[in-house]
């Protein structure tokens, strides 16, 4: 873990709303392992606490983040310009597991495709990747990954699937004859839930990277927590513990 | 480089920076970046006699220069801190403070028990800001009666020091200051957090009640210390809205022996080392020999 | 464009927009900007039976999100308020709530006494933060009985509306609300500005001891209006570090039935006429047709 | 009055630590006195109130301040860029009386230039213009005015007159055969103690440029007075009834 200090090299509007930003950071980090976040120092005394973002793409010292302007955070990040200096605090929290067993699928809804980029990327072809976006404009957020021919949904049917991610993975889990899968999953909590009435049936192994709100991002504050079936301690924390959980543990 | 350790109740601590309770977890996760002995004390995150679980989510909310945070007390329970993770503590010479709390006298005394011998412990702290469930849920330390019976109670099983840590929520912080310093507590610990509210307007919500800390309170926490400092005669550790050398030195001239620095570490994780370092430097150029020559310069 | 007229104690006002007592002189030093009518109400410069000179300076100091300010209720008196200034309200049709203090009992009666049956005073608004020097000089805000007493005392010498003025260094707000209540207080404000003080540490000095006012006490004042309005059923006027249309949103949704702006005004002098427009079109927006709508609507 | 607009045109560190800065104001003021001044907002959130300048120059709606950095605002103002907009509340205040009879003469010391540069234009070559600063280097900041041909003092004894501006100006009235004078001073307030005491005797007429730590500038708040000896309302407000007062009125 480090508090980096990361150069903007790059800022790009890949859909209207969404935005990649690339950092070049002067002390790298060790070792990433996909599903890990940075708490980023918004560089404005409006914002007060730092900002979580998944890892989106890491190597060599680049550091990317793909994030949606959501409030004032967000919106200030996506103003700042090339050569400005920000603090960057990571790679931090529990990340996906990736020696498990079983044929791995990924689904991620809207800017859920920040979380598992990284870990399609490392998952490379063996990889099946379900995506749900609004409209055909925000297919762009997978177009770097055409060679793991995305499955793509839209909810207004401007393109492939007509309707949610998850009716769209319920139809691919159907046709499946071995049901030896690994999903992993990254969205809006609608979405989890819904994936979890999905797969509760056969309780099939799935990891599903979680939000919450943070302050410190780095475990001291146990302000991020999330219930999960264990019993002496049910409140995790997303930051430490997490933000990567097995599905069948949180309670949701 | 100017010598700023500190001799408190006999001990010799490495200097008068702590964190502030519930600000550093159990201690080892800012190990990443830096050591938990690099400070002079370490502050428990506040615990009780039996573990409890702590409020829902959201637990923190940003705000103008600060956060609101109800995290709830979340905590493993005292048994368990004193077994899994003070030994840690006295491996890394750290000098450890229990901050600790309960809803009745009896588990406040209950909690004080467990707290054995242990020389590694240099002292307590009693988080004064829990509601009495005995007494109609009214705050233990918004009354001077019940802030003398319950210090009292405590001091009768423990033979450490203790720190009374004062709410900033009372009519008037000196009169609980000196109910606490005459039931025979050793030192105050001021100030905890300001009860408030968020109001999430796109959802109409209160998302969350909490308590107010980071800059937002400094004016009221170095009031507390100011006007406590010239009531009783007792060490005062400074904390609320800490960010800088300047914050720190700003407590340490209202009266401050020692002080926390709390929300700022999630601003910025390095917050507490660069005070440390920085209260040197600014010591050995204003040609002070120890930060007591500064601690209630002002009249 | 959307209604945000307020009917209140039978009288229409034009919208629920004021400045905070003290934060807008006497009136007409804002005029070369805009006009003073423009808001719902005109709420005075706290008055007292004799004019009082105020304290020395410095009396305004920055500190993070908000001011510390220790005017010291400088002001030429009742008597002069009434000659010299009142006319121009009524020439300009505003309606006027007039701040009011003392340090006696008989000091708050006599300055309400004086207050004639002028009509276009709309109510009287008591600030409740200074000290009781007849009684070893507590604030007469902090004991419910002092409250409870002084209102009881004012309302039987005035036919206005009185709002009481509640400061937040208090045990309990709630706890002072129903005594103001109960005395027969028409309506409430909340909140006046919390006690604190700054450090100069280039002179290690306490420059100032002082209220602080800003966004810094904005989740302080709004755990106030938002617990007050449940546990009394009168009118509340929201103040505390509103700066824009969505903190006004916030006192409102919390349980504010119109709202006052003091230490914006100095930041941006426009804030006040920004937020009336604003307000109106936000309720357009959002269909709303009156902010009563919006009142209270958190649960 | 106008909280103008201002647009930063030209930034020059007259000499270290003093900077002029030029705005263009889309809402040009109406009618400046010299003596009055503006409350500037420093455009970054770490400053909450404005804060107070002495109108420096102005003319067809281009302003200009100067000042000393001494603290964060004024640190933060010297940061600023061209181009860059900042609000502008002005011209507040009451500024020097010009029509008095007398030989008018000007007393500045250090950053005080700023509060008597217009009045010094205005009254042109008559004026006789005192100028105290620490070092030779400091010299520069009467250097638009050499046409006035001030008298200059240093405190290091680098140029000119050696020591504090009010023992040159005590020299120069002793040398006066008429004590027909007018006295404008503007600077620290140990200067204008200086200036009483050596005015007392003939209660010479002075206005004084006063400074004090401001919230509004405008009169709102009462928190910049100044006790005067007024006794039915001793103390004035520096912004409104301010910041220009009658030595003779004011408590020191
Ligand atoms: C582990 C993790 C990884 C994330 N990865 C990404 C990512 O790769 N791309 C992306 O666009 N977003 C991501 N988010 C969500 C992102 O952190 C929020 O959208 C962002 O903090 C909103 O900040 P804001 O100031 O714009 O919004 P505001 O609503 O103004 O924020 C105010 C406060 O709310 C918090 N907050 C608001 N929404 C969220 C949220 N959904 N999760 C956590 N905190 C929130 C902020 O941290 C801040 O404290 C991630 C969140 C977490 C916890
Ligand atoms: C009418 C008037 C005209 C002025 N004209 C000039 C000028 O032309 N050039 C110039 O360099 N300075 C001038 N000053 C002083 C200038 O306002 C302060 O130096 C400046 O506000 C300091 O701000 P800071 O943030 O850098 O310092 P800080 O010390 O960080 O300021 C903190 C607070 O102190 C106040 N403050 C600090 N020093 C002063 C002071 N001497 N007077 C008033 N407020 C102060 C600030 O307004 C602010 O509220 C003038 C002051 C007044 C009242
Ligand atoms: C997330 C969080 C958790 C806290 N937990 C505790 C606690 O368990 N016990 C306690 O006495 N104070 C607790 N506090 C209060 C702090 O110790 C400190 O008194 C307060 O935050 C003011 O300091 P600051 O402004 O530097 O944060 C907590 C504060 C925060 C922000
Ligand atoms: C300069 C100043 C003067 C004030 N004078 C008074 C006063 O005379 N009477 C009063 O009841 N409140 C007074 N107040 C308190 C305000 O009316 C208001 O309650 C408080 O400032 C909180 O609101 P704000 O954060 O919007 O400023 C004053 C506040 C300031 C900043
Ligand atoms: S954000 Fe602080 S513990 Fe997770
Ligand atoms: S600064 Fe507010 S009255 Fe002068």
């Amino acid at each position: 873990m480090e508090d980096a200090i990361g150069t903007v090299i790059e800022k790009r509007e890949v859909v209207k709303g969404f935005f990649l930003l690339k950092f070049h950071l002067i002390t790298p980090f060790s070792e990433v392992i996909p599903g890990q976040f940075v708490m980023v120092k918004v560089p404005s005394k409006e914002v007060f606490l730092r900002r979580p973002f998944s890892i989106y793409e890491y190597e060599n010292g680049i550091l990317g983040i793909l994030f949606k302007v959501v409030g004032k955070g967000t919106k200030l990040l996506s103003a700042v310009e090339e050569g400005e200096v920000l603090s960057i605090l990571g790679p931090l929290g529990r990340g996906f597991s990736l020696d498990s067993k079983g044929r791995p699928v990924i689904v991620a809804g809207g800017i859920g495709i920040a979380g598992v980029h990284l870990l399609a990327k490392k998952l490379g072809e063996g990889v099946s990747l379900f995506f749900g976006c609004a409209n055909i404009a925000e297919k762009a957020l997978v177009s770097d990954m055409v060679h793991l021919r995305p499955s793509i949904s839209t909810l207004d049917g401007s393109f492939g699937f007509s309707g949610n991610v998850v009716e769209m993975l319920k139809n691919y889990i159907e046709e499946q004859t071995s049901y030896d899968l690994k999903i992993y999953a990254c969205g809006p909590e609608g979405m989890i839930r819904a994936i979890k009435d999905l797969l509760i049936h056969d309780r099939t192994p799935c990891e599903v990277l979680i939000e919450e709100r943070m302050a410190c991002g780095m475990g001291l504050c146990y302000g991020c927590v999330k219930k999960t079936y264990d019993v002496r301690e049910p409140f995790k924390r997303v930051c430490k513990e997490g933000p990567v959980f097995d599905l069948w543990q949180i309670s949701l | 480089m100017a010598d700023i350790s500190l001799n408190l109740f006999g001990r010799k601590l490495k200097n008068p920076v702590m964190n502030a309770s519930g600000t550093l977890g159990y201690g080892r996760e800012i190990e990443p970046l830096w050591r938990v002995s690099e400070m002079g004390v370490y502050v428990s995150k506040g615990l009780s006699l039996k573990p409890h679980h702590g409020n829902p989510t959201p637990r923190v909310w940003e705000v103008s220069s600060g956060m609101l945070n109800s995290i709830g007390l979340q905590n493993i329970g005292i048994d368990r801190f004193l077994e899994e993770y003070l030994p840690y503590f006295s491996e890394t010479k750290t000098p450890v403070i229990i901050n600790f709390f309960g809803f009745t006298v009896e588990e406040y005394v209950g909690c004080a028990e467990r707290i054995k011998d242990d020389e590694n412990i240099f002292a307590l702290e009693m988080n004064l800001s829990c509601p009495n469930i005995k007494e109609g849920g009214i705050g233990f330390g918004k009354d001077p009666n019940m802030v003398f019976n319950l210090i009292k109670a405590v001091k009768s099983v423990t033979t450490k020091p203790i720190f009374a840590k004062l709410s900033p929520e009372v009519k008037n912080i000196v009169e609980i200051a000196k109910s606490a310093y005459e039931a025979g507590s050793d030192g105050l610990t001021l100030i905890n957090t300001m009860p408030g509210v968020a109001v999430d307007i796109r959802k109409g919500v209160i998302p969350i009640k909490g308590g107010l800390s980071g800059p937002a309170i400094k004016p009221v926490a170095l009031k507390a210390v100011y006007e406590c400092r010239k009531a009783v005669p007792i060490p005062i550790l400074g904390t609320g809205g800490i960010m800088s050398l300047e914050d720190a030195l700003s407590f340490f001239m209202a009266g401050a022996w020692a002080i926390q620095v709390g929300t700022a570490t999630f601003v910025d994780p390095y917050t507490i080392p660069r005070i440390i370092d920085g209260l040197k430097g600014y010591l050995e150029h204003h040609g002070f020999s120890s930060v007591s020559e500064i601690t209630g310069i002002t009249e």
